[in-house]
């Protein structure tokens, strides 16, 4: 495939095949939903056409990816490398998975508004410009595109104030955050004349930054640090998880998680990559922090989401440790680390999303007990899930903490892993008391449980995510390769550093 | 002259910006945002950004202020004793939005020439005055093609896949709001 | 029968096939109907164990390095390999936890009553986590191995156990998941200063004991880390507190496999791993003493402790502590008898505690109480039992002639020399080991009979007796002619002891005794 | 050129903003009031293009649109709030906590 | 040094007088497992293999006698111990020392079982009790045969097993359990004290085979470590041979059968720590000063015990008494370097004493037939209910006397010689040291107790008027021939066994002085024997005579002097004879200072403080605690208020401000 030249029409065209077709699909399925629009199977098909629409933006993104597209000259506005071509996989998977994991959930909590698939496509299209941008003002408007779809989705069940206030609570904290973001955004606009992270790093230089850029580099941190639910911008977090549907939870927890993370390193080792003695303290703070306070807040939690979402927010701190190398190393264990914190945390969501049922109170450990004896599918495949997010060996979350360690310990870093695996230790306080009541306790009623289903969407999906915990967990050789390839598609930016 | 206009706009947007943050009525509150926005347009036009001084106003003051309005008469919001938060809570809040300041207080020394020797002292005379050059090629570009066409032909040239992006935003917009708004409860 | 055993090819595929049967066995039966579940895993476990006992004539006493060494690339990007050998240190762990597998389901034959297909799945699975620990010679698959074992002796204690079946569980697990979650830090570490310094990144152990010099400054660091993991499993006092209460509420199986082999591991790998890698630090005056000081305060209290326990799980659990305290004390001596020593008390313990928790278990089967308050004069109506019992808890107390002897004596006759106030203060446990087994057999089996529960006591069955007379004869055996065993260690305890030489402290000779010719 | 001015306008007007997002309880106010920290950004956007041409005003435009399109969004979440609620007082606001 | 050539004859042998009773205890405990009922086969394999172990034993002997050896010859049965410079091998020494030894484990042995079958014949743990003595056997032939210090201490702790077991042997009875315990746990102090010594020489000597310690010795042990090494060896002497402090033990001991306080507690395996002194005769004759302790702790033992062996009633109890006593006179005599003494007075020893607890077992056996054909309750040993017994069993009465006059020093039985061998030997160490002097009195003051308890025992027992009863009387009788039988041999034995070592002075060759010259020169060479001079022989032995004659009058009149009642209506003891007949409440002294103590140690302190509350409470629990506390905290942090999180995301804007530009 001939390189593209990004600053033609043409060639931003194909560029962005992935996130066009995606697009024009949500497009077609908003037609559709027009007509149909009103019993489950108009919803069942609109959620099948979505899916289709993801797997051909997959098979796009594939075509570009497999093809080696690249940028002829500087990138612009939209980045053409391995890494945006992984995290938009990772995006496209997590999508694919929470439609299917929605199918039957709409159905059970009377959700019958097909719109739902559109907001998810157009989702994933923005975070797949987040995860992609190559300028700030790409990165704003991609966050923005998927911010604003994710809180509509997050206040999507209109049955439950819980749902609506979690919205609300989003949509709030998120505008504020944005505005944090953009301010970022001006101030590095005004140090440098650039939106283009590269022309933004070559601009910077090597030389101390300016108090401008500093502060903008400072706001822009926050910006997306909010994002990925950093302590102390993650307050937002497990309410809207908690409020918000469960599979969009998934999807924010794995999706938002992605893109935000994407655009993190991105923006660090491209725009940033000679201040990272200004950046590395932030982040090893917010890391400290994050595992801390996510892992210990888990720990005292009795609802099964709740308890998830300050997991997912414990694993984000993870995640910064291996953001803070700013290195190859460091963004390919990001990358690889997020493929299996997303492959995990689906079908943990996944699961729980099956358990619940209509009108139902929220989902307590508890409320788990005895689930081996009546479902022992969903029981064992729950608990290989916890067991990779605890980083277990044998599992696909142990290659990835190993990774993430690792990106550390190579910039002679022990603090941070330090910290993490102290606070995986933690993490077993909260991860095992499931576990526990899933086998080890007996349901407290005869006919617990009963009620839990699994359509054959959500079934193929869990096991296919559990598979992959488990294969790759033991032969992780070919995540690592792509995860490595894609960290190194990072650049310029990075050379020198290991 | 230009500075002592900015000055006078600048002071009646932070009065009004003051008023809308601590009115109790959040109609007040809103026309004081609306009074705010109009300084500001005033101000981009000091600045000599001729459209975005309009668009601001059509817009900003224009448009979202009056979708605000329209929310709040929906709602029938009231005068609110309780709207602001408790003192300690004030107190906090500006505390915490003091230091912020103290922060950000160094941009007021900003001027042309200091961002010149910045960004020359960053990426080296050449890359500096390349960047430095664009604002005046802008100032060209309008004089040549007119407020609207400086603007236009980035817009669809070099700025061609953020304004698609902002297509699908607005797209997700309207979705949303549909869909948030058309159902009962 | 060595000329046969290299006709097929035995040194090749061993150990995988020691490591895989009980995988493939645990796949079968899960997938079988329950009622075959104790059948299949009874056939795996005597497959495995047939199989493992070519180990012993195929064994070279003579190499002091791995032997049935196989190295496959396993993530070649990271320096990972499936890298398995076996040498003197290991053998008898191994063959102990091969031997121990059908005895192990033998003696759950009945007392497993619900949830079979997982109960014998996990009891394989865990086999294959012992077997890995004992055999990677690769740290990353080592971290593997040592962290699997984790989960089927976390199910078993929690589905299967006893009262206090959770507590235990989630303490155990978590116990000793913090050891050895620094340990995973340390490993990475090792492997990136050793690559940065070397170009080469391996998890090999080879690799990273050729080059334990460039640790450098870290050494203390990792140390640490390494001794946490290994002195969490060992248990060293004071981080024993998980076992009294693993070991209290496991189901037979689970105290029997914890006892013989999982407590080994830590034993195992400051022998292996801890001390090799960083002997500068670890055999510095100050760690040493502190280790000697906690492995001797680890066998006296334990045996203390032990003594006033009401629970005889609890008992044998504490004595585990006393036990393993030698083994410390043994390996930290670093001469060829308190290292052999060390080994044979590993081995020993295996043996003797491991056959006292089957008793335990059998007496819990007939009277559903641990209590010691409970029994009262059993020796009258199970004289088997009794007998049995008794020859067992000689063993564990040490009395010569029987194996729990061999190794203490070594230890002792081999630290001497380095701690000979330390020696001495250890020696004198042997009046409280005495102490708090007669102590409990006494209050067992012998006194007078009351109770109708404790009357209605049935003595051992023939399944029971198959249990309980390998071991015996084993304690016997190894009492009397240890040779054989000694023979095959030697040259790793040797090789260890060479190893850590150059930095063992100079000390201070005993302090009445001078050595003038020492010959 | 009004750079430095401008700019600590901005500051001001963004600090403003921050402050009502603090002290308001009125969740329609407090998304006033983060309209006012955009269009503090966009002041400051504006004031840049002074030196750096097009670019800013690009921004401003971009800006402008997101402020719509979150406008629109936004409110209507306040309305659903409201349906649930009759209220969209933030300190009645908390289902959610723990 | 070590013949390693396979040993010639009966020597070459030896194993099978170790495998015999082996074979026997196999046998027996086979059958007290499946068949307890099958007497007539354990009575026959019981006794049979230890005849079959005394006649290699005898063998032995002979060959030893006819062609004298100028090495120990050393039979090898297989490498133990084979670790680094450390050799230690399963392996047999055969000696003068050891076949003397031998001769008596396996004689008195042979006598005792055949004892048992009658007196054991009724129990329903026939089976058992031989298979242990059987047992027991081997571990004592273990014991003198050893030729290391570890396979000796492979039989002495065996031994020290089989006493348990056996002490513990009717273990129903909790009182019974305890003793068995109590004697384990006594011995397992001094095993400690042998294990340290072992570990000393060890790394002093570089060596722990006898021939390979004791020649090497002289040349690399300085007398410190010689005294330390010997102190250490000394504790483990002095829990084995029941001495102060560590006797406690064998009173209690006393619950097992009494055929079993015959062999175990007074024959064999309390003179382990002799035979083991006298063994390690070199290391002793190095360290003078714990030459003198064991002396010391000798003496004292055997007045102490004396004293205390006054006021018992219970007449094992008096024999077990009396045994200490007797040891401590073997522990003076190997003190003062007179190791044929000491060992002479443990052959003797083993006779009387044998004699005297089986002596003591057939009217125990009567009194107990007596008593279970009246379903009384009464204590069948308690001397108090017996009297006037002489009547009913003159043939253990005779026998008895003989005993008595033996171990009461009255010549020409075989006591005699051996007590008066060890006064004399050191009375004559008071020309080194005059504390001698002082040891030489304390052991004619407890010859003279020992004369009295004796004559006591005596008088009460077999004197006087009968008490047991009107019923029980006509059921009293003298015992079945196969118990008769082995006491009339020990009553032969006590009568003369003094020819063994006849010294010069009567007319005699010192037979025994002579066999084991070739074991103990090099020990005397290093601290010659001192032995007194003619005019001063005469004068001790006139007193040691005297000293047991009046003993032995006095004895007898005192206790017929005052009427005597059954022990049901006896009052209880008051003032002194209260003390010493409650043993000077020793006991409860251990158990006050020692036991109790340790026990609220472990209970109270280690396991309740230390365990549950500083490691597992506050250390573990706390820690999880705390975390779970600040989860709380920071859970309660998560109010649900937007406004309270939009404060926090600003300090947090300001902290990253701060870090940044700061």
């Amino acid at each position: 495939m001939s390189p593209f030249d990004l600053m033609s029409p043409m060639g931003a065209t194909m560029a962005l095949l992935p996130e066009l077709v995606l697009t024009g699909w949500s497009l077609l399925v908003l037609l559709v939903v027009a007509w149909r629009h009103e019993t489950e199977q108009d919803s069942h098909l609109a959620g099948w056409l979505s899916f289709l629409g993801v797997l051909l933006a997959g098979a796009t993104l594939g075509m570009l990816w497999l093809g080696g597209a690249a940028p002829l000259g500087p990138t612009h506005m939209i980045a053409l490398d391995a890494y945006r071509f992984g995290a938009a996989a990772l995006i496209l998977l997590s999508t694919a998975a929470t439609i299917l994991l929605s199918l039957r959930y709409l159905d059970r909590q009377r959700l019958l508004a097909p719109e739902y698939y559109v907001l998810i496509l157009l989702a994933a299209v923005g975070m797949m410009l987040l995860a992609g941008a190559a300028d700030m003002i790409v990165l704003f408007l991609g966050l923005e595109v998927m911010s604003i779809s994710v809180y509509v989705l997050a206040g999507f069940d209109r049955f439950r104030r819980s749902s609506a206030e979690a919205a609300l609570k989003y949509f709030l904290i998120g505008a504020f955050a944005s505005a944090f973001l953009l301010y970022g955004i001006a101030l590095i606009f005004g140090a440098t004349g650039q939106t283009n992270f590269t022309l933004i790093g070559q601009h910077l230089g090597s030389a101390r930054l300016s108090l401008m850029a500093g502060l903008g580099l400072a706001f822009i941190l926050i910006g997306l640090g909010f994002k990925v639910s950093a302590v102390p911008f993650h307050m937002w977090a497990p309410d809207v998880y908690d409020g918000a549907p469960t599979p969009v939870t998934g999807f924010m927890a794995t999706g938002v998680k992605v893109a935000a993370f994407s655009a993190l390193v991105r923006v660090l080792l491209e725009a940033f990559p000679a201040a990272a003695y200004l950046w590395q303290p932030v982040i090893a703070f917010l890391a400290i922090a994050t595992i801390v306070v996510g892992n210990v807040v888990a720990l005292t939690q009795q609802s099964l989401k709740r308890m998830l979402a300050y997991s997912s927010i414990a694993h984000a701190g993870y995640t910064l440790v291996a953001v803070w190398a700013g290195t190859t190393l460091g963004a390919g264990a990001v990358l690889f680390y997020l493929v299996t914190y997303t492959v995990t945390t689906l079908a943990s969501f996944g699961i729980l999303a099956s358990t619940e049922h209509v009108g139902s109170r929220t989902i307590l450990v508890d409320d788990l007990e005895g689930l081996f004896t009546v479902r022992p599918g969903a029981a064992l495949a729950m608990a290989i899930c916890l067991l990779s997010l605890l980083g277990f060996p044998g599992t696909f979350g142990f290659i990835g903490k190993w990774y993430l360690i690792s990106a550390a310990v190579a910039q002679g870093q022990y603090i941070l892993p330090v910290v993490l695996v102290l606070g995986s230790l933690v993490s077993a306080g909260y991860y095992l008391p499931v576990i526990m009541a899933m086998t080890m306790k007996a349901s407290r009623t005869q006919d617990a449980h009963r009620q839990v289903t699994f359509s054959v969407a959500a079934r193929a999906t869990v096991a296919v995510a559990v598979a992959i915990i488990l294969v790759f967990g033991v032969w992780p050789t070919g995540p690592l390769a792509v995860a490595l390839d894609s960290a190194k598609s990072l650049g310029a930016a990075t050379s020198g550093r290991r | 002259m230009t500075s002592f206009v900015f000055y006078v706009f600048a002071v009646i947007a932070v009065a009004a910006a003051v008023m809308c943050i601590v009115q109790r009525s959040p109609v007040a509150a809103a026309m004081w945002l609306v009074q705010t926005m109009f300084s500001l347009a005033a101000i981009y036009v000091l600045l000599g950004a001729y459209f975005i001084s309009a668009i601001q106003v059509l817009v900003y003051a224009g448009a979202v202020m009056v979708l605000f309005l329209f929310v709040i008469m929906l709602l029938n919001l009231g005068h609110d004793a309780r709207d602001l938060r408790g003192a300690s809570a004030i107190a906090a809040g500006v505390v915490v939005v003091g230091l912020l300041a103290v922060e950000l207080v160094g941009l007021w020394a900003y001027t042309p020439a200091r961002i010149a020797r910045e960004a020359s002292a960053a990426a080296g005379p050449e890359a500096a005055r390349a960047a430095l050059m664009a604002g005046l090629t802008t100032q060209q570009e309008t004089a040549a093609r007119g407020v609207v066409g400086g603007i236009a032909a980035p817009l669809f040239q070099a700025y061609l896949v953020p304004f698609e992006i902002t297509s699908v935003l607005l797209l997700v917009a309207i979705v949303g709001a549909v869909v948030l708004a058309k159902r009962k409860v | 029968m060595t000329a046969f055993l290299a006709s097929i090819g035995y040194d090749r595929w061993i150990l995988h096939v020691l490591l895989a049967t009980p995988l493939i066995g645990m796949v079968v039966v899960i997938v079988s109907p329950p009622a075959w579940a104790r059948v299949l895993a009874l056939i795996v476990a005597l497959f495995e164990l047939v199989v493992s006992l070519g180990l012993w004539w195929a064994f070279d006493p003579s190499v002091p390095g791995m032997q049935f060494v196989t190295k496959v690339d396993w993530l070649p990007m990271w320096g990972v390999s499936y890298y398995v050998g076996l040498d003197g240190l290991t053998i008898f762990m191994v063959l102990l936890s091969t031997c121990m597998m059908p005895l192990l389901v033998w003696g759950s034959w009945h007392q497993i009553d619900f949830k079979r297909r997982g109960f014998y799945a996990l009891l394989l699975a865990l086999k294959t986590g012992m077997l890995g620990v004992f055999l990677a010679m690769d740290l990353f698959l080592f971290y593997c191995f040592w962290e699997l074992l984790l989960i089927p002796m976390y199910f078993l204690i929690g589905i299967w156990g006893s009262s206090n079946k959770l507590y235990a569980s989630e303490k155990f697990f978590i116990y000793t998941f913090s050891g050895s979650l620094l340990m995973l830090v340390a490993i990475i570490s090792m492997v990136w200063i050793v690559g940065g310094a070397t170009g080469t990144y391996s998890f090999s152990y080879d690799h990273l004991l050729a080059h334990r010099d460039l640790l450098g400054s870290a050494a203390p660091w990792l140390f640490t880390a390494f001794a946490l993991a290994f002195a969490v499993k060992v248990p060293v006092f004071p981080f024993h507190t998980w076992l009294p209460d693993a070991h209290g509420e496991a189901p037979t199986a689970g105290s029997v496999d914890l006892a013989v082999i999982l407590l080994k591991m830590g034993t195992y790998g400051f022998l292996r791993f801890a001390i090799p890698f960083f002997p500068a630090f670890a055999l510095s005056r100050t760690v040493s003493a502190l280790v000697v000081a906690l492995a001797v305060t680890g066998i006296i209290y334990g045996a203390l402790v032990s003594m006033v326990q009401p629970d005889l799980k609890r008992v044998v659990a504490y004595s585990s502590v006393s036990h393993l305290g030698f083994v410390m004390l043994g390996i930290w001596a670093g001469t060829v008898q308190s290292v052999q020593g060390s080994i044979m008390v590993m081995i020993a313990h295996g043996i003797s505690t491991g056959a006292l928790f089957f008793l335990v278990g059998m007496l819990y089967e007939r009277r559903h109480t641990r209590l010691i308050a409970d029994f009262g004069g059993l020796a009258k109506v199970a004289p088997l039992l009794a007998t049995a019992f008794t020859i067992t808890a000689f063993s564990s107390i040490g009395l010569p002639g029987l194996n729990g002897f061999i190794g203490e004596f070594l230890v002792l006759l081999g630290s001497f020399g380095r701690f000979p106030g330390a020696t001495i203060v250890a020696t004198s446990v042997v009046v409280f080991a005495a102490a708090y087994l007669l102590w409990a057999v006494q209050r067992v089996f012998f006194n007078p009979l009351v109770g109708p529960e404790n009357e209605k006591v049935r003595d051992l069955n023939f399944r029971e007796i198959a249990v309980i007379a390998p071991l015996i004869v084993a304690m016997v055996w190894m009492g009397l002619y240890p040779q054989p065993i000694l023979r095959r260690t030697e040259a790793a305890a040797v090789r260890y002891v060479e190893t850590v030489r150059p930095h063992v402290q100079p000390t201070a000779a005993a302090p009445v005794v001078t050595a003038e010719a020492h010959p | 050129m009004l750079l430095g001015p401008a700019l600590g306008l901005s500051a001001i007007l963004f600090t403003l903003g921050v402050a009502g997002v603090l002290i308001r309880r009125n969740a329609i106010v407090l998304f006033m009031c983060i309209e006012l920290m955009l269009n503090a950004v966009n002041l400051a956007f504006v004031a840049l293009a002074q030196v750096y041409g097009i670019g800013g005003y690009m921004m401003v435009f971009f800006v402008m649109t997101v402020a719509a399109a979150e406008a629109a969004v936004g409110l209507a979440i306040i309305l659903a709030v409201f349906r649930h609620n009759q209220s969209i007082d933030l300190q009645n606001i908390n289902l959610l906590h723990g | 040094m070590t013949s390693s050539m396979p040993a010639p004859g009966a020597v070459g042998l030896v194993w099978l007088a170790v495998a015999l009773p082996l074979a026997g205890f196999l046998i027996n405990g086979a059958i007290a497992m499946a068949r307890p009922r099958a007497k007539w086969l354990v009575s026959l394999v019981g006794p049979g293999v230890l005849l079959g172990a005394f006649a290699v034993s005898l063998a032995i002997l002979l060959q030893l006698r006819q062609a004298p050896p100028d090495a120990p010859y050393v039979v090898k049965l297989w490498s133990w111990l084979d670790v680094g410079d450390l050799k230690v091998d399963l392996a047999f020494q055969v000696d003068q020392l050891s076949a003397v030894m031998l001769l008596v484990v396996t004689g008195v042995g042979s006598l005792i079982h055949v004892f048992s079958v009658g007196y054991m014949r009724d129990d329903p743990g026939y089976a058992r009790y031989f298979s242990y003595l059987n047992l027991f056997i081997v571990f004592m032939l273990v014991l003198v045969l050893g030729s290391s210090f570890p396979v000796l201490f492979i039989g002495w702790e065996g031994v020290g097993l089989c006493s348990y077991l056996l002490i513990g042997f009717w273990f129903g009875d909790k009182a019974n359990a305890d003793a068995g315990k109590k004697a384990f746990l006594a011995n397992r102090v001094g095993d400690f004290g042998f294990l340290v010594a072992m570990f000393m020489i060890w790394h002093t000597v570089g060596s722990l085979e006898f021939s390979a310690v004791f020649a090497r010795a002289p040349e690399v042990l300085t007398a410190g470590a010689a005294t330390t090494i010997t102190l250490f060896l000394l504790l483990g002497c002095v829990g084995k041979s029941a001495q102060i402090p560590l006797y406690v033990w064998l009173p209690d001991a006393m619950a097992g059968p009494t055929p079993v306080s015959a062999l175990i507690h007074a024959a064999t395996m309390v003179t382990a720590g002799v035979y083991l002194v006298s063994r390690a005769s070199v290391l002793f004759a190095l360290a003078p000063a714990t030459s003198v302790l064991t002396a010391g702790i000798g003496a004292a033992t055997a007045l102490f015990a004396a004293t205390i062996g006054l006021r018992q009633y219970d007449i094992k109890k008096v024999l077990a008494y009396s045994t200490i006593s007797q040891l401590g006179y073997m522990f003076v005599g190997v003190g003062a370097g007179a190791y044929t003494a000491g060992v002479f007075h443990l052959v003797t020893h083993a006779f009387f004493k044998a004699l005297l607890f089986l002596g003591a077992g057939s009217v125990i056996h009567a009194m107990h037939h007596a008593y279970h054909a009246t379903h009384s309750h009464e204590d069948a040993q308690d001397m108090r209910n017996m009297g006037g017994l002489r009547r009913y069993l003159p043939v253990t009465y005779v026998l008895m006397f003989i005993a008595t006059l033996a171990i009461a020093g009255i010549p020409p039985f075989a006591g005699f010689f051996s007590k008066d061998e060890i006064l004399a030997s050191a009375f004559a160490r008071g020309r080194e040291d005059p504390v001698w002097y002082f040891f030489y009195a304390m052991g004619l003051a407890a010859a003279f107790m020992t004369a009295f308890y004796m004559a006591r025992v005596m008088a009460m027992t077999f004197l006087g008027e009968n008490r047991t009863g009107e019923a029980e009387r006509a059921k009293l009788h003298e015992a079945p021939w196969i118990m008769t039988g082995p006491l009339i041999v020990l009553g032969v034995l006590s009568a003369v066994g003094g020819a063994i070592n006849l010294p010069p002075m009567f007319g005699g060759h010192e037979l025994l002085e002579h066999w084991l010259d070739p074991v103990l020169a090099p020990a005397l060479k290093l601290r010659p024997l001192v032995m007194p001079e003619g005019s001063t022989e005469y004068l001790l032995v006139g007193a040691a005579v005297l000293v047991g004659v009046v003993g032995l009058i006095a004895g007898i009149r005192a206790t017929l002097a005052r009427p005597m009642v059954p022990a049901r209506q006896a009052p209880p003891d008051v003032g002194l004879a209260r003390v010493i007949y409650r043993k000077f409440y020793v006991d409860e002294i251990y158990n006050a200072l020692l036991v109790r103590p340790v026990v609220w140690l472990s209970d109270k302190v280690l396991w309740r403080i230390v365990d549950q509350t500083l490691v597992d409470g506050l250390a573990v629990t706390g820690g999880v605690r705390v975390t779970y506390l600040i989860g709380r905290l920071g859970s309660r942090l998560q109010n649900g208020q937007l406004g309270f999180y939009a404060v926090l995301f600003v300090v947090g804007v300001i902290w990253v401000l701060r870090t940044i530009m700061g």
